[in-house]
């Protein structure tokens, strides 16, 4: 019987273009909390994915309770003691939360197997209850919001009494009262003897709850530490390689006119009054808890879900945007949060993908011409650096980064003033995100204007010149200069609500 | 992100149950709303109806009804799962010909079978029919609306093939035979209590049994049903299977009370059970369907069919009519679901 | 600075991806067909029989064309039966009333149209309503509108000119099949060399990401299902030429026959893949093979049965291939 | 604007289309007069089926209007008999669907087949005339049998039983079993059946005469010959006129639909069901007296004529004008054409009378 509930031995896991999981150690004692730490795309969600039988890995072994295990699916896992809460909320929208909760381990009557609502309503609710939620048990999945259902899946870990609960970014979405709530809960299961492994990006999450960490950085094992032991500036270090100001080449635009303006722009059920400026050759932030509703304001800008309140100056000119084709036209260009779904044909080639927006200009009375779309996909697949053999190479084969890369260049083949990045350096390694940041820069020395959405606090800091902070659906922060600071960014948003009663 | 999520950690027990109360309100209303809906039409049609023909309300006229629609019914509960699943099959009117049509030949060769046997005997068929289909939809993954038009024209083949053109009459079947479609029990017929009992053992399936509720996770979310655990393959497999058997009893049941078995029985029917269950509320999109309304679908086509002929309708307005009821059900479900969504945003205090 | 790199822009020529082609697939099992159909009747190989075996089933073909476009889209109609009954009755309706020949088959294309709008705006605007639902529903409200119109008479005794449609010849071709090639070749360009077919593929293989990208997604959409609803409505005209006569009861299962070409012409039923030269081809192979058991006179059971087989194979092997590939990939 | 440029490009192939059908002209007289359309190339044809059409084994080919109905069956079999009585192989073919579409096909398939005649039970009285004309310029014999294709696109129809009789002997029959007074309803197949509507039309015109005075018409239902239809129409039928007499049903599914219903409603001498049908289907209601009687010609009898009349005109013995006499083996030798309108018929006779005497031998034979 070994000291270790749980122990993974060079796993590796590879899917067509990329090694998510590159020869990765990982130890786990019972009744502690262990904190898993990595950048986007370090491979923590793969590593997830195989602890709990969703992927099966390539290479290396993993023992529980000193046994060699090798779960086929996630039941199995489950029946062993694991359960997740992953970071993309998995949920059944039009289930009932207690459904949520229990699906594929449903209370069942023993004889007749019959499943047992009564208990299992009674069952939910003491869960909800004991995480404090307000929500009935028997409400709509698809009628709750995102840190509702985030609870929901907290729950659906606990309904299983786990052994090992693991934990990806749960509190990415939370509130800090939210997230006392859960360390609350997760030290409660600490105690009554569970092992935790917990994955978050904030630092503020792990030296409050964890007494181990381990971090992984491009798919690759980097260390264990115990956490009093680790100071933040090493663990930085760990995580990204290198001092993170190296992480954001010197910028050198000079900021011109203005290029966009908007006035108490508003969505019903998202967001409401949001007002800022841009000019030409600035990148302002535009960050906030995911949901916050800045992605939804961005979509409003490029005509996704037109916007039902106030208005959009661009160069002078108030445009309604009503739909992207619109947008694009006037100047606005857009690089979507999800590449793979809303970026990218991935079944296409490079260069198919980066013409597309862009075909009429290149056409010939609707006809398209190959040869002007070859040279056009050449030139700038070339200038933003995909890594390809040729730009007939299927997006699908391209790693994160270069896919990004792509996505880039879709922006580029027509003429825009204004860009709006949402997460440009989601699920990117490391050396792609450097390239993307030159890019980034380099645009704006040319003279966009450039509003990067991101949860990424460093990238805020370093690559904005202003920072606009929501929550709520409102902009609770005005930063530039100086008094960007993480401290800052945080207060913004993660006020309390009596305070943003107050703004109300 | 609502702030009244986040006071909710605040909130005392009061005010909580009192939030939980009024949220349950509006799903639950939400939740009634179609059927309560469909209901209200099907009354008002019956009223109308009423008003120009006295005979409609008729306690015989009714039996009759409900008793021209059973069939329609048992089949709507097959389709309620596998449009769930985000499937589609047009096959049931071949099989339901196939299934009928052998069991139809068996009872007239042997008429000493029983006919709870030749019953048996026709969803087995069935099952099999639905296997096959639930193999190349499930386990090969090809579109369901592909797949079962194919096989709706392979099934239809072998029918015409095994009768070889021939029907099979009123007089080559046994009584016993024909007393299963006919026959009544407490003066109401068989078929309703066949579609009685359908209909309970599926509200049990549907409700209070995993694979039931496994069914509506793989419609509602397959890639979460996998992180679930559950195999969508298996569990869309097992929809077609069961499709399959219920249109196989089907046949029996068709070809017992008309007392004929003919290679074109049933053709075309499929579209009326789809249509049934579309106006029921099952949602194309997946995941969403209730037996209640997939029942009250069935009826409300039912009294079209029974109806139409009874106020007069000339015969070439029939199919228009079907038609507009349809796509009218289908829309007012579309805007419904809107209506809930937008009250979904509502919630939201932004 | 990002360094620089050079990326080929020239594909060089494999003969192993030109022969790995569906389309090749279906060329085999035509000639094949043909072969088994020469051996079968000594009637067969004539060119005679064979134009106009042709002209037999080359009007519901104009349909796979814009069909062809829908699917590829991702989605289906199959209120095109409908569409070529509703339109035909009305142009015949109208000439009997009097109204000239010309303008009423104007008329007739003009009415193709406004049910195939009708189609894509329901679809365009309830989005939650897969097209199977949608044009099930105006199929059946379509042709019923034909019978309100016609009820049981069968209206007819058109100019002679008009019959030229169905069985006229021009030189030794008949006047069908070079309407047929016309139409082809516009909808092969439109598909395989215009911006719009590029993005119909597009929205085929990912609506979002083609929205995003500034693809008029909607109008796309709309516009192609109108073109279902004109094409329908010229087949109307030409079935109508060839049977001197129509009736709400014309064009019945169109819809699943040419949806049967369609997907055995290798266009993927989850949309963004397939050509319009396969579906062509498919048109022909169906064609000729019917006409072939057709002149041996086997049993129109038997031909059902394998016309279904052939659909199911249509679609089952490359997702055989695909399945195979997928389970390398995996794990 | 480019889908501007795809729409003009398609308007303009259709305009072509236009003109090209305006100047086709000529090609389209073609077409419908005597000389064949395909150059002289097929002149020769004919005048080679006119050779061997003397000398016996040629091909006769007949088409049914769909598969799967047994009175096609038999008819098919009584063709089949015939033309092999005459040493001639016989081609059967009948589409899945009951479509005018399908059967131009199979017209399109027989005439490359070269065969020497066609009989044709026809879905669809007109909108065969394009396909039978082109079979006609191709030298085949053109008949049609059970339901006529109109004057202009056959020789000669061969005809079960003279409409005017068919419709005079249901309403006799009615009245006889009624007491020549009360309501009736008629219980057709689908409103677009030929043959149904022109009895429908007689049995009117019958009705209107002095001795049926006291019996009323009350409606027209269409069974579309579905069973279900069928019998949600006759149901509703009994519902809407509760002191309805008898129906009359003109169809072999609307008949055996109706005597379903009536049987399992018990309502046996209360309401009387006569009509055209199968015996196979009906014996069971005959049987049981809820049909008293019924009629139908011999399906065998009608195609057996057929198969004589065809050979007759393919031998050049009849041409298919009034007056015409031939000889149909095992049915006697006294067949007259006579005219049906403009156009001519041959009568096979009276329709047969089922009842409870006889049906036992006819049940299992069709």
């Amino acid at each position: 019987m070994s000291e270790y509930i749980l122990e993974l031995n060079g796993i590796t896991k590879v899917f067509p273009g990329v090694r998510a999981l590159d020869n990765v150690y990982f130890k786990l004692k019972p009744g502690e909390i262990h904190a898993l730490m990595g950048e986007n795309g370090a491979g923590k969600s793969t590593f997830i994915k195989v602890i709990t039988g969703v992927y099966e890995a390539n290479e290396g072994e993993m023992l529980l309770n000193g046994k060699t295990v090798n779960f086929r699916n996630p039941n199995e896992a489950k029946q062993a003691g694991i359960a997740a809460i992953y970071q993309h909320v998995t949920c059944y929208p039009d289930l009932s939360v207690t459904e949520n909760i229990f699906m594929g381990h449903e209370k069942i009557a023993t004889g007749s197997k019959r499943i047992l609502w009564k208990d299992m309503h009674r069952e939910a609710e003491r869960l909800l209850r004991e995480l404090g939620a307000s929500f009935s048990s028997k409400t709509q999945m698809g009628a709750l919001s995102v840190a509702e259902q985030q609870i929901v899946e907290i729950a659906k870990a606990l309904s299983v009494n786990a052994k090992i609960i693991i934990m990806d970014e749960p509190t990415a979405a939370l509130t800090t009262r939210e997230s006392e709530e859960l360390y609350r809960i997760a030290e409660q299961l600490r105690d009554a003897g569970a092992a935790i492994i917990f994955i978050s990006h904030r630092f503020e999450d792990m030296y409050r709850l964890a007494s181990k960490v381990t971090v992984f950085r491009d798919s690759k094992y980097i260390g264990t530490w115990r956490v009093n032991e680790i100071s933040n500036k090493e663990l930085i270090v760990a995580m990204v390689g290198r001092e993170i100001t190296q992480l954001f080449p010197k910028k050198e635009a000079q900021i011109g006119e203005e290029v966009l303006r908007v006035e108490g722009l508003g969505r019903t059920g998202y967001f409401t009054d949001i007002s800022f400026s841009l000019r030409r050759g600035e990148v302002i932030g535009l960050t906030g808890l995911v949901g916050s509703g800045r992605t939804e304001v961005c979509d409003s800008l490029f005509g996704i879900h037109p916007y039902d309140r106030g208005k959009v100056i661009l160069k002078g000119r108030v445009i309604k945007t009503i739909s992207p084709s619109q947008s694009m036209h006037s100047g606005i260009g857009y690089l979507p949060e999800d590449r793979q779904k809303q970026g990218l044909i991935l079944d296409w080639g490079i260069g198919d993908n980066i013409t597309l927006p862009s075909l009429k200009r290149i056409s010939f009375k609707g006809f398209t011409s190959k040869s002007k779309e070859t040279d056009m996909a050449k030139r700038l697949a070339e200038k933003v650096g995909v890594k390809a053999k040729t730009i007939f190479d299927l997006a699908s084969s391209l790693s994160g980064g270069n896919q990004q890369k792509v996505v880039f260049a879709k922006l580029l083949t027509t003429d825009l003033d204004v860009i709006i990045l949402d997460e440009p350096t989601k699920g990117v390694d490391v050396g792609a995100k450097y390239a993307i940041y030159e890019i980034i820069n380099e645009l704006a020395a040319q003279g966009y204007g450039i509003i990067i959405v991101s949860s990424e606090m460093p990238e805020i800091i370093g690559m904005c010149d202003r920072v606009e902070v929501m929550r709520e659906g409102r902009i609770t922060a005005k930063l530039s200069g100086t008094n960007i600071s993480q401290e800052a960014i945080l207060a913004a948003a993660m006020a309390e609500p009596a305070t943003s009663m107050a703004q109300r | 992100m609502e702030s009244r999520n986040v006071g909710s950690f605040v909130m005392p027990m009061g005010q909580q149950t009192q939030a939980n109360k009024n949220k349950r309100t509006i799903s639950s209303y939400v939740v009634q709303f179609r059927e309560l809906g469909l209901l209200f039409f099907i009354l008002l049609l019956a009223v109308l109806i009423q008003m120009r023909n006295p005979s409609f309300l008729t306690w015989e006229n009714i039996n009759d009804l409900i008793t021209n629609t059973a069939i329609l019914s048992i089949l709507a509960v097959g389709m309620m799962l596998v449009i769930i699943t985000r499937g589609i099959d047009l096959s049931i009117g071949a099989t339901l010909a196939l299934s009928g049509m052998i069991s139809a030949m068996v009872v007239s060769h042997f008429p000493q079978v029983h006919p709870l046997l030749v019953l048996l005997l026709g969803t087995g068929i069935g099952l099999v029919c639905g296997g096959g289909l639930g193999y190349l939809v499930a386990k090969i993954g090809i579109l369901p609306i592909i797949a079962t038009l194919g096989m709706m024209n392979v099934f239809r083949g072998l029918t015409y093939l095994i009768s070889d053109g021939k029907w099979v009459s009123a007089h080559q079947m046994t009584t016993s035979f024909k007393f299963l479609g006919t026959g009544t029990l407490f003066r109401i017929n068989h078929l309703i209590w066949i579609a009685l009992f359908i209909y309970l053992i599926a509200y049990y399936f549907m409700g209070h049994t995993r694979t039931g509720r496994q069914i509506y996770a793989v419609g509602s979310n397959p890639e979460a049903a996998r992180i679930s655990g559950i195999r969508p393959e298996r569990t869309l497999w097992l929809v077609y299977v069961i499709m399959g058997g219920l249109s196989g009893m089907a046949g029996v049941l068709w070809v017992s009370k008309f007392a004929s078995a003919q290679g074109d029985t049933a053709s075309g029917y499929e579209l009326s059970v789809i249509a049934a269950c579309v106006v029921g509320g099952v949602s194309i999109a997946g995941g969403v369907g209730k037996l209640s309304g997939v029942l009250l679908g069935a009826i409300l086509l039912g009294i079209i069919n029974n109806a139409l002929p009874l106020i007069n309708v000339s015969a070439f307005w029939q199919m228009g009519i079907q038609g507009s009821i349809i796509l009218a059900a289908v829309l007012l479900n579309a805007i419904v679901k809107r209506g809930v969504d937008r009250n979904h945003l509502m919630r939201r205090k932004v | 600075m990002i360094e620089p790199r050079v990326l080929a822009h020239k594909l060089d020529f494999s003969w192993k991806r030109f022969f790995l082609q569906w389309e090749w697939m279906l060329v085999i099992i035509f000639i094949a067909i043909n072969v088994m159909n020469i051996n079968l009747s000594e009637y067969y190989w004539d060119y005679d029989n064979l134009r106009d075996a042709m002209m037999g089933f080359l009007d519901k073909s104009f349909i796979v064309l814009p069909m062809v476009l829908i699917m590829i889209l991702g989605d289906i109609d199959i209120s095109v039966g409908s569409i070529v009954a509703l339109s035909a009755v009305i142009m015949a309706d109208l000439y009997t009333m009097g109204v000239p020949m010309v303008l009423a088959m104007l008329i007739c294309l003009a009415a193709g149209i406004v049910c195939g709008w009708i189609n894509g705006m329901l679809i365009v605007k309830y989005k939650e309503l897969s097209s199977v639902i949608v044009t099930l529903a105006t199929m059946i409200i379509y042709r019923g509108i034909a019978y309100v119109i016609l009820e049981d008479q069968a209206a007819g005794g058109f100019p002679e000119w008009f019959s030229f449609l169905g069985w006229g010849y021009v030189g030794p071709i008949p006047f069908i099949l070079l309407a047929f090639v016309c139409f082809a070749i516009l909808f092969y360009l439109l598909l395989h060399k215009t911006v719009l077919g590029r993005q119909i593929y597009a929205i085929g293989n990912n609506a979002n990401a083609s929205r995003y990208s500034g693809v008029k997604v909607d109008r796309i959409k709309i516009f192609v299902f109108v073109l279902a609803g004109f094409m329908a409505a010229v087949t109307g005209l030409f079935l109508t030429a060839r049977m001197g006569s129509t009736r709400p009861n014309i064009a019945t299962g169109y819809e699943l026959e040419v949806i049967a070409m369609v997907v055995l012409g290798g266009i993927s039923t989850a949309g963004g893949k397939g050509r319009m030269i396969g579906a062509i081809i498919a048109i022909f192979l169906i064609g000729f093979l019917r006409y072939g058991l057709g002149l041996i006179n086997v049993q129109a059971q038997m031909l059902l049965i394998i016309i279904g087989l052939l659909l199911i194979a249509a679609v089952m092997v490359p997702k055989l291939k695909i399945k195979r590939t997928q389970k390398l990939r995996k794990t | 604007m480019k889908k501007k440029g795809i729409v003009q490009g398609i308007a303009l192939v259709l305009l072509m289309s236009l003109l090209g059908a305006c100047s086709g002209n000529n090609g389209g007289n073609n077409g419908n007069n005597g000389t064949p359309t395909n150059g002289g190339e097929s002149s020769p044809t004919v005048t080679a089926q006119a050779e061997d059409s003397g000398n016996s084994g040629g091909k006769y080919a007949m088409i049914f209007k769909n598969t799967g109905n047994p009175y096609g069956e038999k008819m098919m079999e009584g063709f089949k008999t015939a033309v092999e009585e005459q040493g001639n192989t016989v081609i059967l073919k009948a589409p899945d669907q009951p479509t005018a579409e399908a059967q131009i096909q199979m017209i399109d398939e027989l005439i490359s087949q070269k065969v020497n005649s066609i009989a044709i039970a026809a879905n669809d009285a007109d909108a065969l005339q394009p396909a039978l004309k082109k079979a006609m310029n191709a030298g085949i014999q053109v008949l049609s049998l059970d339901s006529a294709v109109n004057g202009a696109s056959r020789a000669v129809h061969v005809n079960q039983a003279d409409p005017d009789l068919i419709g005079r002997t249901l309403i006799e029959g009615v009245s006889e079993m009624i007491g020549g007074e009360g309501e009736i309803a008629i219980l057709s197949a689908t409103s677009q059946a030929t043959n149904q509507n022109t009895w429908i039309e007689v049995m009117k015109r019958v009705l209107e005469e002095p001795d049926y005075s006291k019996i009323k018409l009350v409606k027209v239902a269409y069974g579309d010959d579905l069973r279900d239809k069928s019998t949600s129409e006759t149901e509703a039928l009994l519902k809407s006129y509760p002191n309805l007499k008898a129906i009359i049903a003109p169809t072999t599914v609307g008949i055996a639909a109706a005597g379903k219903v009536l049987t399992d409603k018990g309502l046996k001498d209360k309401v009387q069901l006569t009509g055209l049908g199968l015996p196979s289907e009906m014996a069971e209601y005959i049987e049981s007296g809820i049909c008293k009687w019924m009629y139908l010609w011999n399906p065998i009898d009608v195609g057996y004529l057929a198969g004589y009349t065809a050979d007759a005109l393919v031998k050049g013995t009849i041409t298919g004008v009034l007056g015409d006499k031939f000889s149909a083996g095992k049915l006697g030798n006294d067949f007259e054409v006579i005219a049906d309108g403009d156009a001519t018929q041959i009568m096979l006779g009276a329709p047969f009378r089922f009842d409870a005497s006889n049906i036992a031998e006819w049940k299992d034979v069709y």
